[in-house]
């Protein structure tokens, strides 16, 4: 049964409607993301499951229980901040005695409630910290404290409003693999915000893309990223290339027509006016490996050296596309190089 | 940045010279003729006459007592007017901070005279002392200590809140809904989480409030008159109508040294948290 | 969040209403006993007598003069000094507030009589008349509005300090630092970019100051004497000595309106900006 | 000639000495990151060029001048804060004319430096949002102002602290782009701080890499990629993999033994305990493409799905080794794998 359900939740700050009518379902024990960029309302969704928002329509039901008008004391959650949000004034065990302290009896006297913040602290490998100030910590040790915190009153979900994101890379990516570890063992329920696509599909079971206030599209992360539905979610779940093509279909053989006239062939049953998907990884610079592929030439814009791997902005027909080559690649701007790819990892969405 | 933070003091340094030279000299050689008689020899004459004089010992126990009575009233109305405030937008807590100025801002008779209606025989709080069983008299609560801590409350908490509001001002918000969402409820989170953040501006207001009422002496004699003479008022009094100088001299430095010594005493406990 | 904003409410209502309903309501039939007779009829009277009399307007307008010189004169100290003191460790700033309020935690006696000595006929300062031109007689700036206006100034620059300050804690020193880099020396950056931001907290600290500096009349009798009367010292004469409360009371309404018109103007003057 | 030259740079705070001896010299019109991770004194040192912080020890050279004791308004450069530090009393015009205004004569009257402001905003395209307040913009557009206000004044040096960090992967990757075209087009001398590799090697001509106050190394990002000089370095500059191995010389063909005992051939000359530094993209999985490869066989710990592709960590003899597969890969945990990789991709530190 899902844990947490929100049904048709809309939100409005005076006239402007940030959420217009959000379903998801999340089940027990898994973790979901919600992705989107600044301003989509996935921050506002998740103050709203707080409680910290009123909800302006719709219902939020935890565990089975509607908390939708509940105060957010009273929803058995706990929501760890971007800025961490300790309490300045309490050591680091007092932290994270706080949400058992104010649970009270369900935790036991002062002595027990120590002891289970010091696991929790265990938990997240700062238990030798328990009796400093959190300003006396770095960002990646609040950051942890903070975790335990949230933790330490097995709250039914537990809501991430991007956690990581005031971390250095290096620093981020441990932590990323501390977390998910962490949230499997506990089984806890998680709701993540983040607008990396990136975190979101290494972390997730479930993706909630939004945009505008709706969602875009939900799914596993290979879903999503396999067969996005939209443009948008093509484009937001990983760099990929998007050309608008005209479709024409004949005997059940699909071909898109190119801006410059190339026609390639595709997989789909409509015909008109539609959007060919091309992830950057999937398109080769040089000679293609089989007579099937589609190709295309196209011209050098520009070259990025990014250790692995050399991304080239090409030029083709006015359209700008990205494409990776290995680290030792040495095109430069200008030069004309052959684009090509399998008509199997072409998308055409229309 | 070293530069960067001495450039500020170049620019004030005058100022500074004249606040400090300039001030502290004058008061400190005032304060010192509370040891010389008025021949100008010196003498503690002055400091033996007020520590056997009943009357000047029980004002100044009065004062203090008042002085501590308004400045805990004052914190406990201040540090949840002042949250309130910080909270709401920046339009209301003008207005909020215009309505709770606006009485300093009036002259002190209508200001107090606005009580002694209140507070007097005829007015609408005047059966609180025989309620509460505190003056038998049916004068209400003018001429009682109860009376003036009232009024001079009004007067002191302004200066409590604006103290208090820009801490609070400055605290994350999000350290409130953190709490909340870990089950503790809206008065829980003012005390486990707010109150004690807006503590420096708690002490800092406080203090500013203990200081003024200390050393007030108008309110005082136009609520409490006769009966309830405080400190400031007989210095001032000493002063300008018996013309004693080294005698006011000598309660100033008593007065001063009780509101030093509770000014450090109020650090030191707020340090060892 | 509506909830979330609406909860400090509930806790403080009662603190509102008891501040708004039981100080608004007879302060305001304080006021509004100016329109009376002794007798109780319903007059003007009191106020065309305030309008008729020389001594009384010339005082109004002296106290009004007093207020915005020494107003503008702690705003022109304060600025400078919370600027310092905000970019300050805060530890020297707890000093620095300790050292500028310390003056108002001394009896206004002692305080006063400081400034006597040194504005007075023999002190450092009693040849800044005659420089100035100010004063032909040989006693200092004892009873002339510079003397009232230094020792004023002292007393009113803690409460705008607090509130600058306040302000300018909240202030992002990166802004400071862009702005050098930029080819802004320090002083074009306290005034292009440091002073702006403080406008708020100058315009509220201003404000208080004018209010405190119009309804007081210690200082001014103790400097000034006789020779400066202000209208706050007139008034109380009037409902203490005199016995006349309802011209009393005509006053302090008359000295109410130019603070609110005040306080008025500048709100709109900066909302302008 | 060099542009800006740091000579032997120190500062202490206290008794903690944050840069110990730093030697750095830029050429004019180039793009120099400083990279490293928190802490490792990048930003101080940044500010200490640009004159906020006073150095405790060297000189600093702008053009020939020495401008070690000069106060930060006399020394000709700019500096774009990672908050931006945009004026909130100040409409965006106002903002970009500042440092025309404080330079006085130089720019003009008031018209003047009006059109030359606006001309800077028009660089970053921000023309039509001249008479805003910096509080009405989004991140992305308050940090074009901050760009604008930065090159207005013609800084002999821009220096950037970290200015890309708080946008969204999305609108970064796309300021990254306009960023390097608004500094080649001007010939900015520019000092770029940033503890994100990725966004070093992209944008830098020079990238100089720090680590407790020293430079670890500095050179272009090829070379600090594919020739580190030290784990530390290969280890920051992409995800390697580090391990411990012992080298055998014999006959002038040298060998690493691994932790297993394993053999491979790699290319050094000195012998003993050594680092092998395996790029997570230099090893295959499955069978070797060449029978000259090294081959060793591991245990698949985890896997993470990112789009592209899928990132496995594997165990190899007690180290956690990060490999990644194309992402159609679904191996799981615990399936035993072999990994290969190439003797000429394989880089030995001692």
């Amino acid at each position: 049964m899902a844990e947490l359900i929100i049904s048709s939740v809309r939100k409005s700050f005076g006239e402007t409607e940030v959420l217009k009518g959000i379903d998801i379902s999340v089940p027990s024990g898994t973790f979901v993301s919600l992705l989107g960029a600044s301003g989509c309302g996935k921050s506002t969704l998740l103050r709203c499951i707080a409680g910290l928002e009123t909800t302006s329509g719709g219902s939020i039901t935890v565990g089975g229980q509607d908390v939708t008008d509940l105060a957010p004391e009273k929803r058995g959650l706990s929501m760890m901040f971007q800025s961490y949000a300790l309490f300045p004034h309490m050591t680091v065990l007092d932290n994270v005695r706080f949400p058992l302290r104010m649970q009270g009896k369900r935790y036991g006297n002062r002595a027990k409630q120590k002891e289970l913040a010091k696991q929790a602290l265990d938990q997240v490998r700062m238990g030798d910290f328990a009796s400093r100030l959190p300003r006396e910590l770095s960002g990646g040790q609040q950051q942890r404290v903070a975790l335990a915190r949230a933790i330490a009153g097995e709250p039914r979900v537990l809501l991430l409003d991007e956690p990581l994101s005031n971390l250095d890379a290096r620093l981020r990516e441990e932590m990323q693999v501390e977390l998910i570890e962490l949230q499997r063992v506990l089984g806890l329920t998680t709701v993540f915000v983040t607008h990396d696509q990136d975190e979101a599909m290494s972390l997730s079971d479930q993706v909630v893309l939004m945009r505008d206030g709706v969602v875009e599209q939900a799914g596993t992360p290979e879903e999503l990223y396999r067969r996005p539905r939209t443009p948008f979610a093509a484009d937001f779940l990983g760099a990929a290339n998007l050309l608008d093509v005209s479709v024409e279909i004949d005997n059940s053989r699909a071909t898109a027509v190119l801006a410059g006239g190339d026609t390639v062939p595709v997989r789909t049953s409509n015909s008109g006016a539609a959007t060919l998907v091309l992830r950057q990884e999937k398109v080769r610079i040089g000679d293609p490996l089989s007579t099937d592929d589609s190709v295309v030439t196209a011209t050098v814009v520009s070259r990025v050296f990014r250790g692995g791997e050399v991304q080239y902005l090409v030029e083709y027909q006015g359209a700008m596309l990205r494409v990776v080559a290995n680290g030792e690649s040495m095109l430069s701007a200008g030069d004309q190089v052959e684009l090509s790819w399998s008509s199997s990892d072409a998308l055409v969405l229309s | 940045m070293r530069r960067l933070k001495l450039e500020p003091w170049l620019l004030i340094l005058p100022v500074v010279v004249l606040l400090l030279v300039g001030f502290v000299l004058p008061v400190a050689s005032v304060l010192l003729s509370g040891f010389t008689t008025p021949g100008g020899g010196w003498t503690i004459e002055n400091f033996t006459r007020f520590f056997e004089s009943a009357f000047h010992t029980g004002a100044a126990m009065r004062s203090l007592r008042m002085a501590l009575v308004q400045t805990a009233v004052v914190l406990l109305i201040s540090l949840p007017l002042a949250y309130a405030m910080s909270r709401a937008s920046a339009k209301v807590q003008a207005f909020m901070m215009i309505a709770i100025v606006l009485p300093v801002m009036t002259s002190v008779v209508v200001r107090s005279f606005g009580w002694v209606i209140l507070i007097g025989p005829a007015g609408p709080l005047a059966d609180i002392p025989g309620f509460l069983e505190l003056s038998k008299s049916r004068q209400g609560l003018l001429g009682t200590e109860l009376g003036v801590n009232i009024a001079m409350v009004q007067v002191l908490v302004p200066f409590a809140v604006l103290s208090i509001l820009g801490v609070l001002n400055g605290v994350d918000r999000r350290l409130e809904e953190a709490s909340r969402t870990m089950g503790a409820s809206f008065g829980r989170t003012a005390w486990s989480v707010v109150f004690p953040l807006a503590i420096p501006g708690a002490i800092a207001g406080g203090t500013l409030a203990f200081a003024m009422s200390i050393s007030s002496f108008i309110t005082p004699n136009l609520i409490g008159g006769a009966q309830i003479p405080v400190l400031a008022a007989i210095i001032y009094t000493d002063a300008t109508t018996n013309l004693n100088w080294p005698f006011a001299a000598a309660q100033s430095l008593l007065m001063l040294i009780v509101v030093l010594v509770t000014i450090g005493l109020t650090a030191k406990l707020s340090a060892r948290r």
